[in-house]
């Protein structure tokens, strides 16, 4: 598919309403293994996209990006911010090149492990996003490899972000990052069915 | 061409206080902070990490962290500047009063970076 | 038995600083801390940090502090004191963090000071 | 020499002397290899040692001692409070067996060194201490025996306290410590010379 500024912002504003919805419970999960942030952060990053897109109204894709970009930026605070940020700006900077959304995913997802270091298996965002990019890219992406994806993380022990302090600890909580990712890609699943 | 140092904290007291304890061992190195986000909560502000880069007077930059996330802002801080950034994985405190302390005295960048090394305990987001 | 942490820092701001960031992943630990002379000159001062001491709600201390002379009137305020303190030549703001997230989670104090020791990076006065 | 109330109280008032006339020179000395305040420091410690002398004229030489101690202990503030407050700690403790100077000045040593862990050649007060003590234990302490255990700080490299950071650079510098330290041995001697 290729992604153009309407269908983006179709894609931010249902992100949006489930980050919105599951801020607590997104808070909640960083409790134990985090500081109880990631909601309230990353609801507080996505109000901000969605009025920028809404009042800016970007004339072009790679405007759009580069707005959500820097709405998560300057809004999240916590690490999710540069991490998301740092996504959607790889996501711009190709889109210069190419509107197709899975070539645009796969420089989001290089870009967040340049910039947290993280790899697969590091029980991050990042579980999420290497495996459900290139199921999307070949056109098998389901809610349920999503939800996989996710609960995966459940098993792993954290090695990078505060997480990653607990060691073996944070064996048994699901990854926060790793769930508002999964909402991420949740809401794009619906996107595209609303274009079928 | 003169070295500065930068502090980030996820906390404005920690940034606030940190030069504090510098400028009494390094009162001729420019030293700037950025603490908190920008509602004053803990966490991390790449506007006023960037604003705290531009505004320091030195041409190359020191910069000392506390958590991962700052980490991150301050790279793209970093990547979004003209000025030269040096970015340590040492222990905040320390690390920024070791480097303050040598370029009081005038030592180079690189004998600085070996003592720095010493200091190294993180380097993962 | 319950375990409390005390932040000595020779500047007030970082002393106030350090238990923001630990009370955001530590809801339940005791913190407190000393930081500054007397005068809130850049210094320490025993009393303040006997009074922190004894201030923390726990019965047993694990200490932090950023330069030497903070260690020895941390010393100097353990031997005064009946509570038993344990000092951690530790990165101030990294070691307390880490303290801090452990003893949240429950682990016991041996497998903290395994972790505390990689992030040892002083230990002279 | 057996050390009694009144002679600890002329002791320190000389002390308090020198240290308020060198208090400048005492800082400056700590510019360039420390934070430049042991002048203030050493002058606030000593102005309320004297005071507290003055004011609560101990009746014995262990609580003068102990007097002192917590003086210095409470106001100095920086590294040489607990190290000069810790000295005179362990005098008072070890006055409550004899008052003879030679054996309160050696406990006063082993806890110097114990509180900061600095020895012999570290660049540190320890260097006028543990050279000066066995002299005036052996009768045969001088000035110039001082200032030769002062001046001899200037070559070494520090290797505790503020001045180890600057490693090599330290070289070329006397430590101010040593040089208060040497102000408090002068001061003893002319204690001394007025009582024969
Ligand atoms: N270095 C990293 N690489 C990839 N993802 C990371 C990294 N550090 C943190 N994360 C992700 O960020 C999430 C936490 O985000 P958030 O709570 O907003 O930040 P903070 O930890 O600063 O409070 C984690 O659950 C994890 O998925
Ligand atoms: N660990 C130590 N052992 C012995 N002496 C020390 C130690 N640390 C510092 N000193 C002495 O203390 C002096 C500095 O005192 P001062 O300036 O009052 O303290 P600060 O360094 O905290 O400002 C040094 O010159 C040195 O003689
Ligand atoms: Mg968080
Ligand atoms: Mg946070
Ligand atoms: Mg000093
Ligand atoms: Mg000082």
């Amino acid at each position: 598919m290729e992604l153009t500024v309407e269908t983006l912002t179709t894609w931010m504003n249902d992100f949006e309403a489930k980050i919105a919805a599951k801020k607590a419970y997104l808070s909640d999960l960083d409790t134990p293994i985090g500081d109880g942030d990631h909601g309230n952060n990353m609801a507080r990053g996505m109000r901000a996209v969605t009025e920028a897109l809404a009042t800016k109204n970007p004339a072009d894709l790679t405007t759009g990006l580069k707005l959500v970009a820097m709405s998560l930026i300057s809004k999240v605070g916590g690490a999710a911010g540069p991490l998301y940020g740092t996504a959607f700006l790889e996501m711009a900077k190709k889109s210069n090149t190419t509107a197709e959304l899975s070539e645009l995913l796969e420089a989001a997802v290089l870009g967040i492990k340049q910039r947290g270091g993280a790899e697969l298996g590091d029980k991050t965002m990042v579980d999420v996003w290497e495996v459900v990019v290139p199921e999307h890219a070949a056109g098998q992406l389901t809610s349920e490899k999503i939800a996989q994806a996710v609960e995966a993380t459940k098993e792993l022990v954290a090695k990078r972000g505060r997480a990653s302090y607990l060691g073996e600890r944070s064996v048994g909580h699901l990854d926060p990052g790793a769930v508002s990712s999964g909402y991420l890609f949740e809401a794009l699943l619906e996107t595209e069915g609303e274009l079928k | 061409m003169s070295y500065g140092i930068l502090i980030v904290s996820h906390v404005e007291q920690i940034a606030q206080g940190v030069p504090k304890l510098l400028q009494q061992v390094a009162p001729d190195i420019a030293i700037t902070f950025a603490g908190g986000t920008d509602d004053h909560e803990i966490g991390t502000s790449l506007d006023k990490i960037t604003t705290a880069l531009e505004d320091n007077s030195a041409s190359e930059i020191l910069a000392f962290y506390d958590l991962g996330s700052a980490k991150m802002n301050l790279e793209m801080a970093g990547e979004f500047s003209t000025k030269p950034v040096h970015l340590y994985d040492t222990a905040l405190i320390e690390g920024a009063y070791v480097a303050a302390s040598l370029l009081q005295a005038g030592v180079d960048l690189p004998e600085i970076e070996k003592q720095l090394e010493l200091l190294q305990i993180k380097g993962d987001g």
